[in-house]
């Protein structure tokens, strides 16, 4: 196994724990955190290729395209965690529970 | 909340008291979950004693606070009331214990109302003189604390300490004691003060005017200082009055009342000084009322040292030892450093008062401590707390 | 407000610190152990008994009467009264206390005592080092430590010990005169009984007028 | 504090005058005036329970007396005393024409009831005058310890009444917070009365008992001597 | 003192050099960093501010921080009445006080109630709930009583030993560290005070009155 | 070395967590062999200034401490692009700083609409 | 390897680069296997040494300070001067139990204070503390400078919610309301560096500014720019550590100790090692970034070793923060989120935006008085400007006060 | 494939899957920071510096932080999480189907036979910059009207307007 697929297999797990954390918490606000790691793992893709992959070697021109897309990811990813936690919190103060269950009840 | 039964019982009467401003800041239901319960005292840094809030706070904001008193109840009137009339006095001492000397006048005044006692010229401007000295040193003691609640990491506490030391040894020369003076007498002072003293004191208060330069220019145009005290723990007149608030922290809302003048009880008519009046109640006025009346000390004094003539300095009619004043009951009372500290005695003819009754002044200034804060975040109520200058000694007594 | 408060705030302190290198008064810390920040004369904390002489038993001044244990405000002095006398320094024959007990982890250091004791038979003692682990044997003082000579007194309180001494010499003075009086009234009387009794008898019931 | 009734010009203070104007002022309104036998010469009003209210508010109020300062509440306890009293009584003697009418002093031992007062001292800050007294008094020192509470006239009772209420038992109606103020919520007693006795404590005392004033209830003997 | 302390020292030095050295630093350590709990309650508490500002100065002792929380203290001054409403809060911050812990009983309210022993609501000496280490009488003591009961303080930290039958309180495994909390009664505190520490010693010249 | 520089930070951290456990684990040792651990109800009860805790502390707080989170997160992100812009800066055009620019009055934009809510203020 | 350096001589160059060398000799005595090893450990070993025993100095000299300005002499008996007063503390410190509340999240609790301990060292990996003393050379040294700061709210967060008392975790709340605040400006402070020095290596800041014009140095703080953000980088730095007149989360007054009331033993003091680490890290961030760093002040002092010169430097921001301490009360919450967000924040955009001006303005004599001109006005109008905007409708103000008239 | 890159990964991966199931919130949130922190890790151990740094900064600083506020927000701190009570069984079984596939992809792919390059790219954080304002402008200011927005909608959505009447009454007193 070389470090490039290593990597890969590194983010692949991350991202089904995350997967499998969205799915089975029921607090929204893990449902979220799994999103994250989900959002982590497709990151360390990126600098995984950027960092083994043939084309960076070769060209010039894409040899930041991984950072910057981890870079922007970052910040996407970021701007999503606030939004999303604003979310809930929107949502707690009125439905009074962050359980993501509870809500759908709620919702009926 | 307790003040809509009253109003309930009273029947929302206009004319009745301003009541608290509970109404506005009532608890909604769906914030209950936000309300932090916590307790400030009695064993906290800044509550000066052994004090006691329950506050309850939505974020930083008091919603609610009240009050708990007692842990420092001495039963000072019990006390005295099975001991005879001299036997007070060492008591009177303990009460506001940062001003011995003034809580002995208080005293000593009601029961001189009482039996119809004089007092010698020379002991009257004694009295003034260790009253002034007095109240200059709570007022620095004061505002050092207050500026400790501040969290000013105690250095105008020690500047304030430094020159208390000062006063204290002159107390300690003339009574024998720093704090607890046992100094007055009906009828007069226990001891005459000596020439030397007359002196060191005439050299302390010409250089006592040089510390409350300093603390202006330590603290006075402070930003950090201003910003934490303009607007913060304001309290309206029309409260301040009918809450019966008595002191500096009434003159800070702009009421001219100052018992020196308006009872000029003791020989107070002979002095010229001026009472400083704020405008908007809160923290700073009460703050700049101590510093301005620190210096109206300082001239007081000046003028009751050039005027002090000799003279004996006790009555010798009066009986010190088993006082038995007629049946009947006299209120008197003084501006103590705190405010209108009044002393209600009733006797029955025997040794012993029948009722003695200390009027406290920072109990009754805690009574619109609630008013002062709601809507305020705690640090604010650590600092309005400061700004009343409570002593527990008087308040719980 | 632009922060100008603040500055001048700091000079203050500024001026403090360097101060206390240079500055007696910026530097106040009377360093306890090693030196001292000197008494007043006046000061006080607990009493003590006076004796005259060096026997504190025989010179005792007090005379158990009960006053200051009367006055104290928190009651803390504990007497008892002896059954026999002893005379006193002018020779009047006096009870004294066979126990003299001040609780000082009770005393209030009021004075009152000292105040209304008529016979300067208690004063109060200067000494403050006095902390002690030992809360039920260290803090209740007997007459045994609670004696002190005149010489004490008259070493801490110079000034008043001078004049209670003065005015108990006076009182010698007079107790002398008074008794000198007295036995001469006496003599007179003795005389004038004699004379009447036997005219030609003198001399007699002459006394010593030592008192 | 020479003339302690005598306010600012103008303003009769004395008791007897503010009686007439309260009596005048309120209908139904019962005052008495209590005598001050010592050269304080404070002499005060007792004011009935169902006009109090009215009557404060009248003193706080009217615009020649503006007592808008109640600087000092306080409760005092007056416990049942034997009172001993010669009264005059017409009674049958037998005399020598037979009955006859006459009148006959006795002396009569009686126990007047006590009674819990509250003592409110009045100032003016505005008119810088005072004190003017004012009383009220319970039925007894039971059951009957109520009194109308003068809070809502001025706040600077609050706490003194609370006191009050905690230290002497002095129930005062329509006070907005009722609770004990210095003592613990479970304390039982009301420790300021005139009978109340301490509790006895586990004190240690010499050996051979020379601490008189250690003992269990032995501070109410010295200190009456 | 000095005696028995050179005493002591030839005494541990027989059992070997390391457990002096150890106990030595050890006692020399806490005695030298002994924190007070920011807790005043009356008048005496004054004194004790007085003691901490620029005449006396207790930093000297480096004694000067203040700790507002029971668990950074090492020292509480008991400086003032303790009232019985006040009791349970201060027998619980000292329980709340990690060992070693010491106690100065500042002032006659402190030791035994002082002027105002009789109250009703006044604790006649804080020793019945929690040990003493030293009293200081007075009314109030100077500040420099403080500091002279602060240094006995610190000889009697010097004096204890590590190991061995003598050791003091807080290295027993089965002595207390923690003493009951009165609770409020309908007269008066219940227990009126703590066995463990309030009778007399059996050699003391003092009993308790029931 | 110099390939390897986290060699050292790694080593360093290793060294930090060692001196954080150390005396922790000398204290528990003195503790062990002298001084025996006394827990009790009472002390190892929650401190509230001498008084029963009453009430949970782990409570709900006010949501003004998250909108002070989310500016500082945008802000915090706003500076992973403007840290790699610095240090361009000085071999930059006006236009990218001008870019640069834009960016930043963007984000200055809503500080600013924060700031008009009355959000800064802390309530 | 500099300019002014030719003229300090080889002597001074000797002693100034004698750990340098020290290090050197001995990496190169060992035997190879193991010479990775020692260079590491130092590295690692000296400054898990020093800056924990300047720690020690400092809490003697802070108590020793405040007792001057207070009018005493502070700490002077346990040792010469008082100098083991620490050694004392952390005895006992050591010797004290450890107290866990029941309720309290045990392991949480416990790895609080190891958490803040480790970040506070681990910072220190990029400060240079002299020439060629710098313990890991990163391109983004600044970054991960922030990076590991920024774990210390997560730490403090640890400390005040596994306590679960309400003090401590309104003190959490507050301390982390407070340190997210004024990192903000704290960066932003930086980047206007960043933008004139052109690299993120705290290093190269430092040569950056080690040349000198005549015996004058070319540090930043000498410029429009550079002062502002001097001034805000150590005031956000002062909040950022907690440090009066910004020590709200500890501010005893009203919430006891802040998320520290539950910690005792060596846990507590560990918390306190870790603010003053914390402290000397951010100052020498300070140091690093706008005076100069190691560089001597004039260049003929140049003579004195680089390293001396780091630490004087440090000890003046040391004292500068007792003396500070010693001064003034404490703000208030608001107060003090206002500041940050109403004041630190604009200011530190404009600082960045000055130093681009800076940088755009051509040289050459008149223009370099003119870029003077120019960037002080453009930091110094948003100062006044910003500064009255924050009491705006506050009215702070001083008051003149009337008395009554004789009556 | 070095020895700190396994730790990293095991690091990161137990912690990751600690957060995703520890009962108690807070914990989980302290975990997730350790997995980002794991995370940011990798990258510099792939010699990624900047984005490792940046993504420290970001998710233990800020992230985390709030994450953890909005724990404490929604007083989630005290529940107790039933890790079982949503379909925990479903949720990690189609989580290991899904891992199951894409490491049968990443294993079968081209990727893992190709040689790796022994150097990593440069990536100095100069570079980047300039990258980041030449290549990069237009992302860059749709990434600041994004935070922007977020900005505002965020706080739009997470603050609730306080009833007037208190908002006065806060400060009239
Ligand atoms: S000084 Fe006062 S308290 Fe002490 S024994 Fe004398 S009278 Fe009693
Ligand atoms: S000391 Fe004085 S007052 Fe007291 S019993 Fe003796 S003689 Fe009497
Ligand atoms: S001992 Fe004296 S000074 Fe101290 S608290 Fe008691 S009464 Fe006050």
């Amino acid at each position: 196994m070389n470090p490039l697929s290593a990597c890969l297999l590194v983010a692949a797990f991350l991202f089904c724990v995350g997967l499998a954390g969205a799915l089975s918490r029921s607090s929204a606000i893990l449902v979220l955190a799994g999103i994250e790691l989900m959002l982590g793992a497709a990151n360390l893709n990126f600098v995984a290729f950027w960092r083994y992959g043939s084309v960076a070697a070769t060209s010039r021109v894409h040899a930041l395209t991984g950072i910057m897309f981890v870079l922007f990811s970052i910040g996407v990813a970021a701007a999503e965690a606030a939004v999303g936690l604003a979310l809930i919190l929107a949502i707690y103060r009125h439905a009074k529970t962050s359980d993501v269950t509870e809500i759908t009840e709620l919702k009926g | 909340m307790s003040r809509d039964l009253m109003m309930d019982a009273t029947g929302n009467d206009e004319r009745l008291a301003p009541t608290y401003g509970a109404g506005q800041h009532r608890l909604k239901a769906e914030r209950e979950s936000q309300i932090l319960e916590v307790s400030i005292g009695p064993q906290h840094p800044s509550t000066h004693g052994v004090f006691r809030m329950d506050v309850k706070l939505d974020g930083e904001r008091v919603v609610q606070l009240k009050p708990v008193f007692g842990y420092l109840h001495r039963n000072h009137e019990k006390i005295a009331e099975n001991g005879s009339y001299l036997a007070a006095i060492p008591y009177t001492d303990r009460l506001d214990y940062l001003c011995s000397m003034t809580n002995n006048w208080g005293y000593t005044l009601a029961v001189e109302t009482l039996a119809g006692i004089t007092v010698p010229e020379r002991a009257e401007y004694i009295r003034v003189i260790m009253a002034e000295l007095t109240r200059f040193q709570n007022h620095a003691g004061l505002v050092g604390f207050l500026l400790q609640d501040m969290g000013a990491s105690g250095t105008p506490l020690m500047y304030a300490f430094r020159e208390r030391e000062k006063i204290l040894d002159l107390f300690e020369a003339v009574s024998g004691a720093r704090m607890m003076c046992n100094y007055l007498r009906f009828g007069g002072v226990r001891v005459d003060c000596t020439p030397e003293w007359m002196k060191e004191t005439r050299e302390l208060v010409g250089v006592l005017p040089r510390f409350v330069d300093e603390f202006e220019r330590l603290l006075r145009g402070n930003e950090i200082l201003m910003a934490r005290t303009q607007g913060v723990g304001v309290l309206p007149r029309e409260l301040a009055v009918n809450a019966g608030v008595t002191g500096p922290m009434l003159r800070a809302t702009g009421v001219n009342y100052d018992i020196r003048k308006v009872d000029r009880y003791g020989i107070y008519d002979r002095f010229k000084f001026r009472v400083p009046l704020g405008e908007h109640g809160d923290v700073y006025d009460r703050y700049m009322m101590r510093v301005l009346e620190m210096r109206e000390s300082i001239s007081i004094l000046e003028q009751a040292l050039k005027e002090i003539p000799e003279g004996p300095v006790q009555d010798p009619k009066t009986k010190l030892r088993g006082l038995r004043p007629k049946a009947g009951e006299a209120y008197g009372r003084i501006e103590s450093p705190k405010g209108e500290l009044g002393f209600y005695l009733i006797s029955d003819g025997t040794m012993n008062p029948y009722r003695y009754r200390v009027r406290s002044p920072c109990l009754i200034n805690l009574t619109i401590l609630e008013d002062m804060c709601l809507g305020q975040s705690v640090a604010d109520v650590v600092v309005t707390l400061g700004s009343v200058d409570i002593v527990m000694g008087e308040v719980d007594r | 407000m632009l922060g100008e408060g603040i500055v001048k705030g700091l000079f203050e302190t500024a001026r403090n610190f360097l101060g206390s290198y240079v500055d007696k008064d910026r530097l106040v810390t009377v360093q306890y152990p090693e030196e001292r920040h000197p008494l007043p004369e006046a000061a006080r904390n607990f009493p003590f008994l006076l004796y005259d002489g060096d026997d504190p038993e025989a010179g005792l001044r007090c005379v158990s009467c009960h006053i200051c244990e009367k006055e104290c405000p928190p009651r803390c002095i504990y007497i008892e009264k002896s059954t026999d006398k002893k005379p006193d320094f002018v020779g009047k024959p006096q009870f004294y206390p066979a126990r003299f007990d001040i609780d000082v982890s009770v005393c209030m250091s009021c004075q009152i005592c000292v105040e209304v004791c008529p016979f300067d038979a208690i004063r109060m003692d200067k000494e403050f080092e006095l902390s002690t682990d030992d809360r039920f044997g260290g803090l209740m003082w007997t007459k045994k430590e609670l004696s002190k000579p005149n010489e004490y007194y008259q070493k801490i309180h110079p000034v008043e010990a001078a004049e209670t001494d003065a005015r108990r010499a006076e009182d010698v003075e007079k107790a002398k005169a008074k008794a000198a009086a007295a036995a001469a009234a006496k003599a007179a009387e003795v005389a004038k009984a004699a004379e009447a009794a036997r005219a030609d008898d003198e001399g007699a019931g002459k006394e010593p007028s030592k008192g | 504090m020479s003339a302690p009734e005598l306010g600012a010009v103008g303003v009769d203070l004395s008791a007897d005058a503010l009686r007439a104007l309260l009596v005048a002022a309120i209908e139904g309104c019962s005052v008495t005036v209590v005598e001050n036998e010592s050269p304080s010469g404070q002499r005060s009003l007792v004011l009935d329970h169902e006009h109090a209210v009215e009557a404060a508010i009248f003193l706080r109020d009217n615009s020649e007396l503006r007592l808008d300062f109640c600087s000092n509440v306080t409760g005092v306890d007056w416990p049942d005393r034997e009172v001993t009293e010669k009264v005059k009584v017409k009674k049958m003697v037998e005399g020598l024409e037979g009955a006859t009418e006459q009148e006959v002093e006795e002396t009569r031992k009686t126990l007047a009831p006590g009674y819990l007062e509250a003592v409110y001292h009045l100032f003016s800050m505005e008119k810088k005058h005072g004190p003017v007294i004012l009383r009220l008094r319970t039925r007894d020192r039971a059951e009957g310890n109520h009194l109308p509470s003068l809070t809502p006239v001025w706040r600077s009772a609050e706490f003194q009444e609370r006191e009050a209420f905690d230290l002497f038992g002095i129930v005062f109606d329509g006070h907005p917070d009722l609770r004990r103020i210095l003592m613990w919520d479970e304390f039982a007693d009301y420790p300021m009365r005139k009978d109340y006795v301490s509790p006895a404590e586990d004190e240690p005392v010499l050996d051979d008992g020379c601490l008189p004033g250690a003992e269990p209830g032995a501070e109410q003997g010295a200190a009456d001597a | 003192m000095e005696q028995e302390l050179k005493d002591l020292k030839v005494e541990l030095q027989k059992q070997g050099i390391f457990t002096t050295t150890l106990e030595e630093l050890y006692n020399w350590g806490r005695k030298n960093s002994v924190w007070p709990l920011t807790f005043g309650l009356a008048c005496c508490a004054i004194e004790m501010i007085a003691t901490s500002m620029a005449r006396y100065d207790i930093a000297r002792f480096g004694a000067e921080v203040f700790r507002p929380s029971p668990r950074q203290a090492d020292l509480m001054i008991v400086a003032g009445t303790v009232t019985k409403k006040m009791a349970p809060q201060v027998v619980r911050l000292y329980n709340q006080m990690p060992e070693p812990k010491y106690v100065i009983a500042m002032g006659a309210c402190a030791i035994s109630g002082g002027p105002f022993r009789d109250g009703y609501n006044v604790l006649k000496g804080i020793d019945r709930y929690v040990p003493v280490d030293v009293h200081i009488p007075g009314c109030p003591p100077r500040p420099e009583a403080l500091l002279h009961a602060f240094m006995t303080l610190q000889k009697k930290i010097d004096a204890q030993q590590l190991r061995g039958e003598g050791r003091p309180r807080h290295l027993k495994a089965d002595a207390p560290s923690e003493y009951p909390v009165p609770g409020y009664g309908a007269h008066n505190l219940e227990p009126m005070h703590n066995d463990d520490v309030f009778p007399p010693k059996p050699e003391s010249p003092f009993k308790v009155l029931p | 070395m110099p390939d390897h520089p986290w060699r050292t930070v790694i080593a360093l951290l290793i060294g930090a967590v060692a001196f954080g456990i150390a005396p922790l684990a000398l204290a528990r040792l003195w503790a062990m062999y002298f001084s025996p651990k006394k827990p009790g109800p009472n002390k190892n009860a929650i401190y509230e200034c001498g008084l029963e805790s009453k009430g949970d502390a782990w409570i709900q707080f006010d949501p003004a401490y998250y909108l002070y989170a989310i500016i500082f997160l945008i802000f915090d992100v706003e500076a992973i692009f403007l840290l790699p812009f610095a240090v361009a800066f000085t071999g930059l055009t006006l236009g990218a700083a001008i870019a640069m620019l834009v960016f930043l009055l963007l984000l200055v934009e809503g500080l600013i609409w924060a700031w008009q809510k009355g959000l800064l203020t802390w309530a | 390897m500099n300019v002014s350096f030719t003229m300090a001589g080889g002597l001074a160059e000797r002693v100034d680069q004698i750990f340098v060398t020290l290090d050197h000799w001995a990496v190169a005595h060992t035997p190879g296997p193991l010479q990775w090893l020692v260079q590491i450990l130092l590295i690692v070993v000296p400054i898990l040494a020093v800056f924990p025993g300047l720690f020690a100095l400092t809490t003697v000299l802070e108590r020793k300070g405040l007792g001057r300005i207070q009018n005493r002499y502070g700490p002077n008996r346990v040792g010469p001067y008082g100098l083991l007063q620490p050694v004392a503390d952390g005895l006992k410190a050591l010797t004290k139990e450890d107290l866990v509340p029941r309720t309290a999240d045990g392991v949480v609790h416990y790895l609080a204070p190891l958490v803040i301990v480790v970040t506070a060292f681990l910072v220190y990996a990029v400060l240079p503390v002299g020439r060629n003393m710098t313990a890991v050379h990163l391109n983004a040294g600044l970054l991960f400078f922030f990076a590991i700061g920024s774990a210390t709210e997560l730490a403090v967060f640890m400390a005040g919610w596994s306590s679960r008392n309400k003090y401590s975790l309104l003190g959490a709340m507050r301390a982390i309301a407070q340190m997210i605040s004024y990192e903000v400006p704290l960066i932003l402070s930086t980047i206007a560096v960043i933008m004139i020095a052109g690299t993120l290596a705290p290093e190269k800041i430092v040569l950056a500014q080690a040349s000198y014009t005549g015996i004058f140095p070319h540090w930043y703080v000498f410029t429009p720019w550079g002062f502002a953000g001097f001034l805000l980088f150590m005031t956000a730095a002062a909040a950022e550590t907690n440090r009066s007149p910004f020590d709200l989360p500890e501010g005893e007054s009203e919430i006891i100790a802040g998320y520290i009331v539950e910690y005792s033993g060596f846990k507590f003091a560990l918390f306190f090692l870790a603010e003053y680490l914390e402290i000397f890290a951010v100052s020498g961030l300070g140091i690093t970034l706008f005076l100069g760093g190691w560089s001597a002040p004039l260049s003929f002092l140049a003579v004195i070793p680089s390293w001396i010169w780091f630490f004087a430097k440090l000890m003046v921001m040391i004292c500068t923060f007792i003396w500070v301490r010693g001064t003034l009360p404490r703000l208030r919450m608001d107060q003090l989120m206002n500041f940050a967000w109403k004041f630190m924040l604009p200011m530190a955009l404009v600082d960045m935006v000055c130093a681009g001006v800076w940088r755009f303005l051509p040289g050459g004599a008149l223009w370099s008085v003119l870029r003077w001109v120019i960037c002080t006005v453009i930091v110094v109008v948003p100062y006044v400007a910003l500064a009255r905007g924050l009491q705006m409708g506050k009215k702070v103000e001083q008051r003149v006060y009337r008395y009554a008239e004789e009556g | 494939m070095t020895v700190a890159f396994i730790l990293l990964a095991l690091i990161t991966v137990a912690a990751a899957v600690a957060a995703m199931s520890m009962p108690r919130l807070v914990h989980c949130a302290l975990a997730l920071v350790v997995a980002f922190a794991g995370l940011g890790c990798i990258f510099l151990a792939l010699g990624a510096e900047f984005v490792g740094l940046a993504q420290l900064l970001v998710y233990v600083g800020a992230v985390a932080i709030l994450i953890v506020f909005a724990i404490l927000l929604t007083r989630g701190s005290e529940i107790s999480m039933r890790p079982g009570a949503r379909s925990a069984f479903s949720g990690t079984v189609i989580a290991l189907a899904v891992f199951a596939v894409l490491a049968h992809a990443v294993m079968t792919s081209r990727v893992s036979r190709i040689a790796t390059t022994v150097a990593p790219p440069s990536n100095r954080v100069q570079e980047i910059g300039v990258e980041l304002l030449h290549q990069y402008v237009l992302p860059l200011e749709v990434i600041g009207l994004l935070l922007t927005a977020v900005l505002i909608g965020a706080v739009i959505l997470a603050w609730r307007e306080k009833p007037a009447a208190e908002q006065e009454g806060a400060r009239t007193r």
